[in-house]
């Protein structure tokens, strides 16, 4: 329809494994509707959202997802979280030729092997975020040995992988233990840091997320790990909150996605956090920060395009420079739909005007220089064949 | 001597069961001679039901042999027992309750013809007729479509009579067939299996707590006794002796 | 190393008995598999989210305050559903009673992502149980020892019960012969109720004493009713001890799993339970009695 | 102050009971005598709602409804049953088994352990085995001591000499005079009458599933055709 | 039922007529209820061979399975591995879920009838679970937790409402099958083993190898539905071999009714109508679905299909079973 609404199709896990992740998102969307909707709208339409439960199931995703947009006439496709809902959701995309892209889900898959051009990535993907943590540790020089961590599943290992042949390239010098892969959920983790303690390590770096990390974060305490080691993982804004005071004061060292605290010198974000503040009663985490920003470079994409028709807006999406609130001059990369998202490093610290753990000297990675280049993503892509 | 272990059909040699330290079979032995309808009497707990288990290949750890045609039978599984002809009820009915009276029948047929891998409609058929056929018999036809369930003791009773007979056993086990029967059709129903047993030549072994029909039917009878066997003789003989009536008949207690 | 995995094993165990203790003992009298239990450990643990900061926050009598008192509720809980739905289809088909239970992780699930939302929250641990014995190189942390110390408590508490009081009488009196005891005046419903309630504060009680060990989230509920059911068929499904042995078994398995065999931990416990099961159906097993 | 009339009762689809008439007066032992599986457990366990559903007909207990109520619920009424079987708890020691009993239930006589081990003293005796291991006799000394500690007005006692060698039968014997002297009242279901001639006051005669006969042990004696036609031929 | 076929043909016009009903009836939704209404027959139909499959074992065979979605998982990756690792054309790969499927029925399976009751249905369960932790894990062969895709077109780009339609006649040959088996010699040994294994057993039947035939048949119609399942939307995931489905196929058996040949189809139909439906309603469907569910089984404790057959017996109508 021409002249009816925008309709954006919300295809999340509100139910099941991702539902607090979505759930920030989603807030952050409709405060983004809204916004557009005052605003007049994307091209002088009315943007519509509607939204549906994938139950983080993939087989729900990609129904609800055709439903969506046969049933409802969708022009766009977003929402999703869990990597495996993701492949499933970006192969409705690709088959029905809707746009689709991602604000949480990450996976690199998703821009290499399974990559189809209706798909783009709005934040650092996991490779990049692993990279970036690579970059980080390679600065501290007193850290020796380092021990990797990740869930036992693509995700952890594609992490783990990444980091460390990264860091392999900028410190060859450095000893970099044989991994360990705790089983994906884990709630306890006592195993898992006894052995990864016993191998010494100036720093562990873990890619683990969740209940995972809350447990081993807590339980390591007891294991003196904050005294014996540093710790770098993911921790965004969500994690930092739910642990509260069991944060250990020091030695912790986080990448992020989008954390409020670490963009507020913008006036634009610094608007952003007050209104989401106001209306929903918390601080927008990483998921909420990437949602609006995902949502508004499309808006900016169709309006470039002068329409919200597929192919032309894709081609607006892969030619418009957008600033967001994570800063400026980010471009999604026509070859494989990433976005040149940065991504956050920093040490944990409590601060005062927090109730929870923040993060201070947070150094910013921008996303050229973590992103794999053509010529590697096309390797893979051909192996993959 | 060697006549007379031909016509041997079942020996046991040196039974012996235990639970744990109850001894429900001492050193039991037992010869049982072709064509004859053989009684097992003895009070609650002698071992009865055990010694028919036994020789149903239905009790692990059970010490001992039992010869069936003069080979030894004890390693064997009771569905491949009822391949070499040694049909048996249980004391407490066993039959496939929700199924239909002839389904019950034709399932034991399918069985012993070991046709139950088929899926074609004509075995079924075929087995079906059989099936009906014995129901006429056994005089069920009337019940055929109904339920076992739904079915009084006696019928089932009678059903899984019928049907242990499916296999053209040669050697029949029935443990307590008539219990819960009233006179008259435990009366009705031993004087069937008397004749079906006559007409075709086969063996019966079986236990009864009912010694009138016990002693119209039997042609012999072994008493036992807390897991041995007292006496063995023909009725007129068990009826006469005097330990039998202490222990059993219950003349002196 | 192997020391400190061991009693890494041995720690998990207990935590794992913990939670296996409810279900087996539900199970052992009255036949039923409360498929429900993980999601009343998730109550559990939540509530005492909800209660530590009520009750003294940060010392020991407040957080043992707070497991309790969550313990209570979840039991009251189950004993509201136990006598509104359960009972009501004793005499089905035990499946219809799978279902009924099934539903009512639903219902749970619902209730907590509503009142407590989808976020993963933190129980703290009270000052006095954080850190760590230090013996030499190894650490080993005092929480899990609170816990393992919870876990002989209530084991010791069942023995006790069990054994040694005129409830722990009925209950394997009812357990042996369910009429029998009717037959002597017993309310046997009653006595399922009981138990019933029982399994759900150990339940509950579980929840809340692993709360601040980990994080307290609204998928618990799967993830703790899978480990449960491992732990009650290794060790028989309604047997005490049993559990207990299973329990430690797992814990244990887990712990050296991480040395030796790193790649297998996620399947490595269900080849135990397969192992253990198919080990049960060997031999030849007896017929009917008659 | 018991009474069933015209009871039909059957399990699941299966018809045991199909006409039972009986009264048991106060302080009476009454003789409930019949072949094997002639329905004199199944008159048992109709009165105390065990297993069995009556179909039609009325038991009342002192001008109450038995129909319908629960098995515990009739045992606190007064009625103690000792089943043919025992069932005593398996894996309970004797003094476990003798403490399942509720003592809610409101009979004359309060029955104490002393009193059941001063009647039965070979179980204070044997008081810690466990009672799965016990012999027959043993068992069923329990069983009926179990039974007498909910505080019985009336004893249902299923074949209570089965399987009992006969000086324990004896004993039994002697225990039922006593118990009838304490004013407990008893139905005593037998397959021939001789164990508890002594005792018994009335006789009723069970034949498939009917009540066939009623009258006094003397009268039961008089007419040895009863004995001829509806039991044992000996 | 075996006998009322025999009795007299009156019934067995009464059920093709019922059949033929049905089918008609689903087609009509299918073809007039746009892409929406197509992609939820399709599922529905998908579920009524899973949830018929699981039927076989549980309401004949009594057997009851706690990883009944194993062989739904094994049928999706043997179809999606054959064409992604073994180059296998798409048509041809069909017959390689089902086939898995049947395979990994017969290796269980042959463990599985070792034990009874709740032993049986937990080493099922630990059977799955060990299925779904090698397809999660194997990255390289499997594709791990990210699962297979874009490897086909979806439902081989037939549209959705001929998908349905083509799955429907698929359905109907495998519930054909299926109640062949049951009315068929093998069928009746499979009930007689799950009434009373014993008796089968003293009649000279062996009750694990019948056992075992029946869990391969169910394990190969289970991988039919996965297949379809893989079919239906172009991919694989480790989940399909997941508790979820297992339990989902637990509730459509037990809610549609033990003990009878449609109880998998008529709970197939009414808890994908409410799963597709109560989420839709509202934001706490858990909730609602869990409260139907309690509902359902206080009212008909015998399951749909027992109350469907006794309002068809109040309209007057038999043979339903
Ligand atoms: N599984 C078992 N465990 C322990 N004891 C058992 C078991 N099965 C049977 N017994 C005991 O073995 C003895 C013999 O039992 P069996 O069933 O053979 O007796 P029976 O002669 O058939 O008696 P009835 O006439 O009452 O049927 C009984 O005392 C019984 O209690
Ligand atoms: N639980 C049961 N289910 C089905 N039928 C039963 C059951 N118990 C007994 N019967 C049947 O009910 C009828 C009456 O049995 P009952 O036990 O009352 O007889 P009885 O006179 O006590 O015999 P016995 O002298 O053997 O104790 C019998 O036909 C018996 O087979
Ligand atoms: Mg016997
Ligand atoms: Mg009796």
């Amino acid at each position: 329809a021409e002249d009816g609404p925008i309709k954006v199709g919300f295809v999340g896990g509100l139910t099941g494994a991702c539902a607090a992740l979505v759930e920030d998102e989603l807030n952050a969307v409709r405060m983004g509707v809204d916004e557009l909707n005052a605003a007049g709208g994307i091209l002088g339409r009315q943007v519509e959202l509607v939204v549906r439960d994938s139950q983080t199931k993939p087989d729900e995703g990609a129904k609800q997802s055709r439903e969506l947009i046969v049933g409802e006439d969708i022009d766009l496709l977003t929402g999703v979280c869990s990597s495996s809902v993701m492949l499933a959701m970006t192969a409705v995309s690709k088959e029905l030729k809707v746009p689709f892209y991602s604000a949480i889900g990450s996976t690199q898959k998703a821009n290499v092997e399974a990559y189809q051009p209706y798909f783009w990535q709005v934040q650092a993907n996991a490779t990049m975020e692993a990279v970036a943590a690579a970059e980080y540790v390679a600065k501290k020089p007193e850290w020796r040995r380092i021990v990797p961590m990740g869930f036992d599943y693509e995700w952890g290992h594609s992490s783990v992988d990444a980091f460390t042949t990264h860091l392999k390239k900028l410190r060859p010098e450095i000893e970099i233990t044989d991994p360990i892969f705790p089983k994906v959920g884990e709630a306890n983790m006592a195993p898992y840091i006894t052995a990864a303690l016993a191998k010494q390590p100036d720093a562990i770096f873990a890619a683990v997320f969740g209940g995972g990390l809350a447990s081993l974060i807590k339980q390591g305490q007891g294991y003196g790990m904050f005294e014996r080691s540093n710790l770098v993982t993911l921790l965004t804004v969500d994690a930092l909150q739910s642990m509260g005071d069991a944060m250990p004061k020091e030695r912790v060292f986080g990448v992020a996605r989008a954390p409020f605290f670490a963009i507020e010198d913008s006036e634009d974000a610094r608007a952003f956090i007050a209104h989401y503040r106001s209306k929903y009663g918390e601080y927008p985490t990483d998921w909420s920060i990437n949602g609006y920003d995902g949502l508004m470079f499309y808006a900016a994409a169709a309006e470039a395009a002068g329409s919200v028709e597929p192919d032309a807006l894709m081609k607006a999406v892969h030619e418009i420079t957008f600033d967001g609130l994570r800063g400026n001059a980010l471009k999604v990369r026509a070859f494989d739909g990433q976005m040149n998202a940065p991504s956050y490093v920093g040490e944990v610290s409590f601060e005062d005007g927090y109730d929870f753990a923040i993060m201070k000297n947070v150094e910013v990675y921008a996303g050229e220089a973590l992103m794999w280049p053509e010529e590697t993503i096309q390797a893979a892509r051909d192996a993959a064949k | 001597m060697t006549q007379l272990r031909s016509d041997l059909i079942l020996t046991a040699r040196g039974l012996r069961k235990t639970y744990g330290q109850f001894v429900a079979l001492n050193d039991v032995n037992f010869d049982l001679r072709g064509g004859e309808k053989h009684a097992l009497i003895g009070p609650n707990g002698a071992g009865k039901s055990t010694f028919i288990s036994c020789v149903a290949g239905q009790l692990p750890g059970v010490e001992g042999a039992v010869l069936f045609r003069g080979r030894d039978i004890g390693s064997l599984r009771p569905h491949q027992l009822a391949h070499r002809g040694i049909g048996r009820t249980f004391q407490i009915s066993r039959t496939f309750l929700q199924m239909t009276v002839l389904e019950n029948m034709t399932a034991a047929y399918v069985i012993a013809a070991d046709s139950w891998t088929s899926l074609r409609r004509r075995v079924l058929a075929r087995q079906q007729d059989k099936a009906a056929n014995m129901l006429r018999i056994i005089g069920l036809s009337q019940r055929a479509h109904e339920r076992v369930l739904d079915l009084p003791l006696g019928e089932r009773k009678r059903l899984e009579f019928g049907m242990a007979l499916a296999g053209d056993p040669d050697l029949l086990l029935l443990d307590e067939p008539t219990a819960g029967m009233s006179i008259k059709e435990r009366h009705h129903l031993m004087d069937f299996v008397a004749e079906r047993i006559d007409a075709t030549g086969k063996t019966l072994l079986f236990v009864e707590h009912d010694i009138d029909v016990v002693l119209k039917i039997a042609s012999r009878v072994t008493v036992m006794v807390r897991g041995g066997i007292l006496v063995e003789g023909t009725p007129a003989e068990i009826a006469a002796n005097k330990e039998v009536q202490a222990v059993y008949l219950g003349e002196a207690h | 190393m192997i020391l400190v995995q061991l009693v890494n094993g041995l720690m998990e165990g207990m935590m794992l008995f913990l939670i296996a203790s409810g279900l087996t003992l539900i199970f052992g009298v009255s036949r039923i598999i409360n498929f429900a239990h993980g999601s009343l450990y998730m109550l559990g643990a939540f509530l005492t989210w909800q209660l530590v900061p009520l009750l003294a926050p940060g010392t020991v009598a407040g957080f043992f305050g707070a497991v309790l008192l969550s313990a209570v509720l979840v039991a009251v809980i189950g004993t509201i559903f136990e006598m509104l739905i359960l009972r009501r289809i004793y005499g089905a088909d035990t499946l219809m009673q799978l279902i009924i239970t099934i539903a009512l992780v639903f219902i749970l699930r619902d209730a907590v992502r509503t009142i407590w939302g989808p976020n993963s929250l933190s129980v703290p641990m009270p000052d006095a149980m954080m850190g760590a014995l230090v013996i030499g190189d190894n650490f080993f942390p005092i929480f899990p020892f609170v816990i393992f110390g919870a876990g002989l408590v209530v084991v010791l508490a069942m023995i006790l019960v069990i054994h040694f009081t005129r409830a722990g009488i009925l209950l394997r009196a009812a357990t042996d012969d369910r009429g029998m005891a009717s037959l002597l005046g017993v309310n046997e419903k009653l006595v399922f109720t009981l138990v019933f309630a029982a399994g759900c504060f150990l339940a509950g009680l579980a929840g809340g004493m692993a709360a601040p060990y980990g994080d307290v989230n609204y998928l618990l509920d799967t993830t703790v009713i899978v480990s449960a059911f491992i732990v009650c068929v290794i060790g028989g499904l309604g047997n005490l001890y049993g559990a207990l042995a299973g329990a430690m078994v797992v814990g244990v398995t887990k712990a050296m799993g991480v040395m030796f065999f790193p790649r297998l931990a996620m399947v490595l416990i269900f080849l135990i339970m397969a192992a253990v099961l198919v080990a049960r159906s060997l031999g030849r097993q007896a017929g009917p009695a008659r | 102050m018991l009474r069933l009339e015209n009871v039909h009762a059957s399990y699941d689809k299966s018809e045991a009971l199909r006409g039972i008439d009986l009264s048991v007066t106060p302080g009476e032992v009454v003789c409930l005598i019949g072949r094997n599986g002639v329905g004199k457990t199944s008159t048992m366990r109709a009165i105390v709602q065990d297993q069995i559903t009556v179909t039609q007909g009325r038991v009342s207990f002192e001008d109450s409804d038995l129909v319908g109520l629960r098995p515990y619920q009739i045992v606190r009424r007064g009625v103690g049953y000792v089943p043919e079987d025992r069932r005593v708890f398996q894996s309970l020691s004797v003094l476990e088994n003798l403490r399942v009993p509720s003592a809610k239930a409101a009979g004359r006589r309060q029955w104490s352990l002393d009193d059941v081990f001063a009647l039965f003293p070979q179980l204070y005796e044997y008081r810690r085995r466990t009672a799965g291991v016990m012999s027959g006799g043993e068992q069923q000394m329990l069983s009926i001591a179990r039974s007498l500690l909910t505080n019985p007005r009336l004893l249902l006692l299923d074949e209570p000499h089965e399987g009992l060698a006969p000086k324990v039968a004896e004993e039994v014997v002697g225990a039922i005079i006593e118990l009838k002297a304490e004013g407990v009242a008893m139905l005593v279901s037998e397959q021939a009458l001789h164990t508890i001639r002594r005792c018994a006051d009335r006789v009723y005669v069970v034949d498939r599933g009917q009540t066939v006969w009623d009258g006094t042990v003397e009268e039961f004696y008089a007419h040895p055709e009863i004995t001829e036609k509806y039991l044992m031929v000996q | 039922m075996m006998a009322r076929l025999a009795r007299a043909e009156m019934p067995r016009l009464r059920q093709m007529l019922f059949v033929a009903g049905a089918v008609a009836a689903l087609e009509a939704v299918n073809r007039l209820t746009g892409v929406s209404g197509s992609l939820l027959v399709a599922e529905i139909i998908i579920m009524m061979v899973f949830a018929s499959s699981l039927n076989l074992l549980m309401s004949f065979g009594h057997m009851v399975s706690f990883g009944h979605a194993a062989y739904f998982g094994l049928g999706s990756y043997g179809f999606a591995l054959a064409i992604t690792r073994f180059d296998v054309p798409a048509e041809a790969a069909l017959v390689f879920g089902p086939l898995l499927a049947g395979i990994g029925g017969l290796v269980f399976g042959a463990l599985c009838v070792r034990l009874t009751e709740i032993y049986f249905a937990m080493l099922t369960l630990a059977c799955a679970q060990i299925t779904y932790t090698v397809l999660f894990q194997w990255y390289d062969f499997t594709g791990g937790d990210t699962g297979l895709t874009g490897f086909m077109t979806p439902r081989f780009g037939l549209s959705e409402a001929n998908f349905a339609s083509a799955a429907m006649v698929l359905a109907l040959v495998c519930l054909y099958v299926l109640w062949r088996v049951v009315h068929s010699p093998l069928g009746l040994a499979i009930r007689s083993v799950g009434q009373d294994r014993y008796r089968a057993e003293a009649l000279g039947l062996s009750p694990r190898r019948v056992q075992l035939v029946a869990f391969v048949i169910s394990a190969f119609f289970a991988g039919v539905a996965g297949t379809l399942f893989a079919v239906f939307h172009g991919n694989a995931f480790p989940d399909y071999a997941g508790l979820g489905f297992t339990l989902d196929a637990l509730i459509m058996v037990v809610l549609g009714g033990l003990n009878s040949f449609l109880g998998g189809v008529w709970g197939a139909l009414v808890y994908t109508l409410l799963k597709n439906f109560v989420p839709l309603m509202t934001a706490h469907w858990e909730l609602i679905l869990g409260l139907i569910l309690l509902a359902i089984v206080l009212v008909m404790p015998h399951g749909l299909a027992g109350g469907v057959k006794r309002l068809a017996g109040m309209l007057g109508w038999g043979a339903l079973r």
